[in-house]
């Protein structure tokens, strides 16, 4: 398991911020406060500080923003300290596959392409993410799941409504659905992943595809928490969501 | 100074070839209406308010007449018609609509002549209004005046209207010249404008026109205080083009985004709709002195921004041209720019300016609206600051007018109050401290900046002239522009476009295109 | 009382973080912890911010510094608040007065100026910010203190031995030592600090002179706990010395 | 590129006259020598270690021949005759002295010529080594070139060589091209070298052999690793300065801070030890191929740097002559410039431009150091860090050699290991984005940053004339650099000058000097 090769990695089994000296806990802090600048100001920004369970707090820059605003900069020091054995780390489990294993995989096992739809979901209209996964284009140098031979893909693009995306999924007897959530202000993108589960499970096609989410704010632990089988987060690359939907597919016709 | 060589007679070719890709799909689209302009008709004449159900009375007039069938009439002749023969103002009739108490194909025609004396007589009042406004920003401007160039534009997006009117006041104390109200994610495909004041919108407050007349009242206060004028933008684009453009007009903002191609690439909007709507509200705007921004911004956002340099040229002067055959003056096209070059490409810096330079001076009369690199910025809040520290160089250098102010928090969230303190201050001191320095430096002759400024134009011309080979619709079709490939026959609001009938009477139209035109008469 | 002035301008008895709505408690912090860059660092950050008692902790950037240390930035939300009227205030005593009237009182009620001495004491050599409030020139503007008639000045400079300065002050008949203390490595201020006190009591001078430290990290509570009557940190202007100086001087010989 | 038109005939002038100046203090200096400078010929004899109280062998054998009234004649006759007589190496006879076993002046006379030999082959092992690691530095510089200009420059300073290594190594893996370990405050005072590794410095650790030695070692190991070499720097000044050179000169540093005026104005050091000092220091930095960094970055933080340029272009002439006639070649004369300008001042960027190119073009071969804002920088750290950011732009556009990277954290602490990667990646950012900028430009006639230049020359050259009429001394004693006085008589480490006796022998220097000025003969 990759995560308990991670922790034998961290030399120590209870940790600190590192500042400038080990354990010295240093953290970095800003905020604003409605409060005028001034000492009171600067008390109450330490207090901050203090509640924050910081050491010597230091305010370091006080900057009113405009009547009864006011902006800090401030330097303390954290001495709860992190204990790295207790951490649960959420990650999807598959190995990292080339393209070639992955498409020879799928054509000797499956003996088809994997049937996957994606699209961004809701309001949202933001299809770069998406498409970086999705499109023959790929991202960083990393081709996307058009590229293979192992993938049939449907990238419905933006704004799409749940039922939409669910209609389409059924239409095509889909493998997966991917979806992308970018705008998570107000939390939009918890109400609309939410209720895409619940109208694959009033549909009755819940079990019958890979759910997946992914955006800037989705980590996997959301998404399993939300009822997805993973989440992707920023940084991925297509191949990794090709290796994880090749390997959960056919895990789970017990092909791999 | 920093000037490019160009050369004249590529950026004419351009000019025609974009100037004859716009007549086309003018005179191609001549024949037609859409709702979001006959319901802008209606608000010309007064209309406003909702019915039960918080349907708008502009879209409860211009339905009823659509299920009678007489909507390709355009709603002014049948308003008037009924305005006359009830002795009623059209605020009455509309709400005798709604409650189902008139029918207008049903009321006894007063004869065309009366009906557009009528209807002239009541747009009139709006037009008045709007050169009122007009007029009062003259004067403001006049008394407070606003100095230095660029102006610094942020946005506000809290989804409250009143707590965006505390941020946005603190922001123009801190220097904002320019303050955008954030419009709620989603507004753009609503085919009807929300009403009243917005308290809890994401990603922004609905385009409302209460929400313009607060925050434009709470902005006057501070300009008064500051002793400079503050602008106030919000969006004209989407379903409602047309309508917000009058909301804007008679509540007097002073920048609105307007793309003609904005709707059909980034919100799948018909094709023919959003051209039929972008040039009325477009019209309004230049009635109104409002100074639009065109998108080609979001252009570098969608696809790669180091080969998109073509393409956006080539949108400029299509919008451009759209825009000037909707009345407007160089001075009021704001034609979108941005810094998007990926920070890892050597010599990025380099191209930036490159590109800045060689829109600024294609269209050396219109105020660019240049924007902050956003894509390219990650978490990583100390990074984003040092892109935005370059983009605020490279502004000053290529003398930019509308500087939207780039945001150290982009990839996380809209801006904290914090944040837009620091990204002003930034660019306010990079104003300061490099304000003549562009004056020292002039080009050495085929440097990168000029071969890939001319490489760009090159480019940009060639694209022209398959864009008016195919013309624009199949253009996009083929996904000319941000890579997006739109039908001409899809998309949303297409519903709502509409062949005009031979009684097809506009008198916000006709009297727009008498004033904005009178010159070349 | 100042202070009571700006606690009534602060609207709200309980405040919190401001980032773009009230009392969201919005909070942007830095950090490096020990931890290679991946998953189980994400998470050991978030538990950082927890600890910190940051609700929806977010890791916006992580970033590997090199082998096992990693960089973050994260967003959270505090919702401890600050109860303003608990927060003690400290400041000196004061009110701004102008050069003229100081000048004046001091001819009128000392009948001869006001002797002062300073210098950065022990290893430091930062001379701008003392030499801001001494010397002529003084800072953003405001002259120092050598502008005035009511005082004069002994402007000793830098790495002075705290040894020397007692004896100056002595041999001068101060009535006030300023000492400016930039260097804080190490705490190297509060030892240098302490000791200038403890020679002036074993001189059996402490009560003789208005005893004032300065600098970046000065406050006037630090000061206070040290043993000193005042403490100047950043910003200060050499007329809020001089009107400081010139009323504590006078109120001692109950002149004011 | 940007050129300045710079009158060459002013810049002769100005030469001229520092060189008069400089050869005027050496020629009164002659006949002197201080006790710093016979603990390095000690030091070059092999001396090293400590007594018991910790006191260096250099220090014992300096103050025993003191004591005894015979350091007048230079340690190395003694030395030497000592080594004949006893037949034991400088080592073993210093390690009597410190036990009181041998009195120097009491052993019998070997004869001048004896010990003369006897005292250029001891130092001759010294010298040996010191070339050897001159060879070392240019096969590593040749398999594991650094191609990246300017060259990223960031300092340690936590105070333990062993957490400084950590550290170290990762600013080389993150970009850092050369890497200072800041010294402890107050080391400059202290007229001896401490001994062994440092664990517990403040403000940094101890410039001592021994951490020389271990971060040599470190950043070999890192330099293999990526492929570059990473340059080390200490600081060669204060009351050892010769003494810290000969330590750098065999451990391999690769830079020194090493300025001939430093130590008396900022540290109340006197004027005569520093000026004896400064030649033989940089003598020993010649020889080892060793570059130079002076501080006039100092002055402008010490005094408003808008108004400083001509102190600081006039201290650059004098300390560049006073290099040269240590034997220092223009290729290892770092002349310290810095970014200083008050922020809030209209076009300070464009001023910082003017003096960036101004020292860079004057001193055309010489790899000027650039130091980064610090005065005006706050606890605003994301503003520090766009200050940086330009400070960075100017450093690229104007072609420096040296980088010292502007830390967001400069107003608050020494850097954390997060400060430090944000700011070489800021840096690292502008080098590429803006790597070939510069050629596209040229300067207009007659620009902002053309008179500015040519105004701080004239008044270089102005103040070069008063200098080099009332000679160094008194221009010191006048307060004409960084504005601080001070008395040629007064100041620390007075007592350690001393006048030579007609006896008086230095093989080093007579060593150094064949070598160093071999073509000059
Ligand atoms: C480009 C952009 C736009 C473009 C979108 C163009 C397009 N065709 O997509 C335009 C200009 C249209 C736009 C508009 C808006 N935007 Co926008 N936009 C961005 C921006 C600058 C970059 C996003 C991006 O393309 N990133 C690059 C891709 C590659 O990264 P990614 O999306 O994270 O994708 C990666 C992973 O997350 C993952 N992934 C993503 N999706 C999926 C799906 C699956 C299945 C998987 C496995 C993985 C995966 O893999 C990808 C590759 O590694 C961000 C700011 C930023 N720098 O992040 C703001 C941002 C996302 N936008 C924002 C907002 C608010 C808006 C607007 C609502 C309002 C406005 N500010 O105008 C509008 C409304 C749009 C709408 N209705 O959704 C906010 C969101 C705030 C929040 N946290 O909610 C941001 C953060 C900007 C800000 N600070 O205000 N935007
Ligand atoms: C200029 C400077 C220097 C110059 C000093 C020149 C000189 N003649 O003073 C030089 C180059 C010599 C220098 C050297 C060093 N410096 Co230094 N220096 C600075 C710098 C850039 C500016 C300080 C300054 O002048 N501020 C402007 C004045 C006006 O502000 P101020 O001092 O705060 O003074 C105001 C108030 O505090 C108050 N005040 C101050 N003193 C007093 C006294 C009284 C009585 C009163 C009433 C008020 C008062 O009033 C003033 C006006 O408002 C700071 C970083 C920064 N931006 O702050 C680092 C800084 C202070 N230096 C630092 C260090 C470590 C050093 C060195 C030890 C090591 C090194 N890095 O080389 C050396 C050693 C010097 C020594 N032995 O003390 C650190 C200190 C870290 C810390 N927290 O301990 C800093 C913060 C830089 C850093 N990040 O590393 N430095
Ligand atoms: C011209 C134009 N209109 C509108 C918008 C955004 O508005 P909405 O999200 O409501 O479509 C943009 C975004 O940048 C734009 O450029
Ligand atoms: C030439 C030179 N030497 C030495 C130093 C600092 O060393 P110290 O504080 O030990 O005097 C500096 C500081 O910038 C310097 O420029």
């Amino acid at each position: 398991m990759m995560d308990d090769v991670v922790r034998e990695n961290v030399e120590a089994s209870v940790i600190l911020p590192y500042g400038d000296h080990k354990n010295d806990g240093v953290v970095q802090v800003s905020f604003t406060l409605p409060v005028p600048d001034g000492p009171l100001g600067d008390e109450a920004a330490r207090q901050v500080m203090r509640l924050m369970s910081l050491k010597e707090p230091q305010v370091v820059e006080s900057t009113p923003l405009g009547e009864n605003y006011t902006f800090f900069v401030g330097y303390g020091k954290l001495t709860r300290p992190v204990e790295i054995s207790k951490l649960k780390v959420a990650r999807p489990l598959w190995d990292k596959l080339d393209a070639a294993s992955i498409d020879r995989l799928v054509r000797e096992r499956l003996g088809r392409p994997i049937i996957v739809v994606g699209a961004a979901t809701g309001q949202d209209a933001h299809t770069v993410g998406l498409d970086a996964i999705l499109n023959y284009k790929g991202f960083s140098g990393d081709h996307g799941l058009e590229a293979y031979s192992a993938f049939r893909v449907v990238n419905m693009g933006s704004q799409i409504p749940n039922e939409s995306l669910v209609a389409k999924a059924i239409e095509l007897r889909a493998d997966a659905i991917l979806v992308s959530q970018v705008v998570t202000q107000r939390n939009v993108h918890l109400s609309n992943l939410t209720n895409l589960v619940e109208l694959l499970e009033a549909e009755g096609w819940r079990d019958k595809v890979v759910l997946v989410a992914g955006g800037p704010r989705i980590t996997h632990a959301l998404a399993v928490e939300l009822g997805y089988d993973a989440g992707f987060g920023p940084g991925t690359r297509p191949s990794d969501v090709a290796s994880y939907l090749t390997q959960e597919v056919l895990r789970r016709k017990s092909l791999y | 100074m920093l000037r490019l060589e160009i050369d004249g007679e590529k950026v004419e070719k351009c000019h025609e070839m974009a100037s004859s890709v716009s007549s086309r799909v003018n005179q191609e689209l001549g024949p037609f209406s859409t709702v979001a302009i006959e319901r802008t008709v209606a608000r010309f004449f007064g209309i406003d308010g909702v019915a039960k159900d918080d349907v708008p009375l502009p879209n409860v007039v211009v339905e009823h007449l659509k299920s009678q069938g007489r909507l390709e009439d355009g709603v002014a002749l049948h308003l008037a018609n009924a305005c006359l023969y009830y002795g009623e103002s059209p605020q009455e009739i509309a709400e005798k609509i709604a409650l189902g108490k008139i029918s207008l194909s049903q009321v006894p025609w007063q004869g065309r002549e009366a009906c557009q004396e009528k209807a002239f007589e009541l747009v009139g009042v709006s037009l008045e209004k709007i050169r009122e406004k007009r007029r009062e920003r003259e004067v403001l401007l006049e008394s407070l005046p606003v100095k230095e160039r660029p102006w610094l534009y942020v946005i506000c997006a809290t989804g409250n209207i009143y707590e965006d009117i505390i941020q946005a006041k603190m922001a123009a104390s801190q220097g904002a010249d320019v303050i955008a109200v954030i419009r709620s994610t989603g507004q753009s495909l609503l085919d009807y404008v929300p009403y009243g004041p917005t308290t809890e919108g994401y990603g922004g407050t609905y385009a409302t026109q209460e929400n313009f007349r607060l925050m434009r009242k709470a902005l006057d206060e501070e300009s008064e205080k500051l002793g400079r004028y503050v602008r106030l933008v919000n969006y004209c684009s989407g379903l409602c083009m047309p309508e917000i453009a009058f909301m804007g007009a008679v509540e007097r903002l002073d920048m609105m985004l307007n793309d003609a191609m904005y709707g059909i690439l980034f919100r799948d909007i018909n094709m023919e709709r959003t051209l039929v709507d972008q040039r009325f509200s477009r019209m309004i705007n230049a009635y109104a002195g409002i100074i639009i921004n065109t998108g080609e911004d979001n252009y570098l956002t969608t696809v790669d921004a180091f080969n998109a340099g073509p393409a956006v040229l080539a949108s400029q002067f299509i919008n451009y041209h759209f825009a000037k055959k909707a009345g407007l003056p160089d001075e009021y096209i704001g034609l979108g720019h941005a810094f998007q070059i990926d920070p890892r490409i050597e010599d990025s810096l380099t191209y930036e300016i490159a590109m800045a330079l060689l829109v600024r001076e294609i269209f050396g009369d219109c105020p660019v609206k240049y924007m902050p690199p956003t894509v390219h910025k990650s978490g990583d809040i100390f990074f984003a600051h040092v892109l935005d520290t370059c983009f605020n160089m490279v502004s000053v250098l290529t003398g930019q007018s509308i500087h939207l102010v780039g945001m150290l928090t982009e990839a996380i969230h809209t801006p904290l109050l914090q944040d837009r303190y620091l990204s002003i201050s930034a660019a306010r001191y990079m104003r300061t401290a490099a304000r003549h320095l562009a004056e020292n430096f002039f080009l050495e002759k085929d440097c990168l900046i000029q071969r890939r400024a001319s490489e760009i134009l090159d480019r940009t011309e060639k694209l022209l002239g398959e864009v008016s080979r195919k013309g624009l619709f199949q253009a996009i079709e083929e996904g000319t522009f941000a890579g997006v490939k739109r039908q001409r026959t899809g998309g949303k609001g297409r519903e709502g476009v509409f062949r005009k009938s031979q009684w097809y009477f506009n008198p916000v139209e006709d009297l727009l295109v008498k004033e904005l035109f009178r010159n070349e008469a």
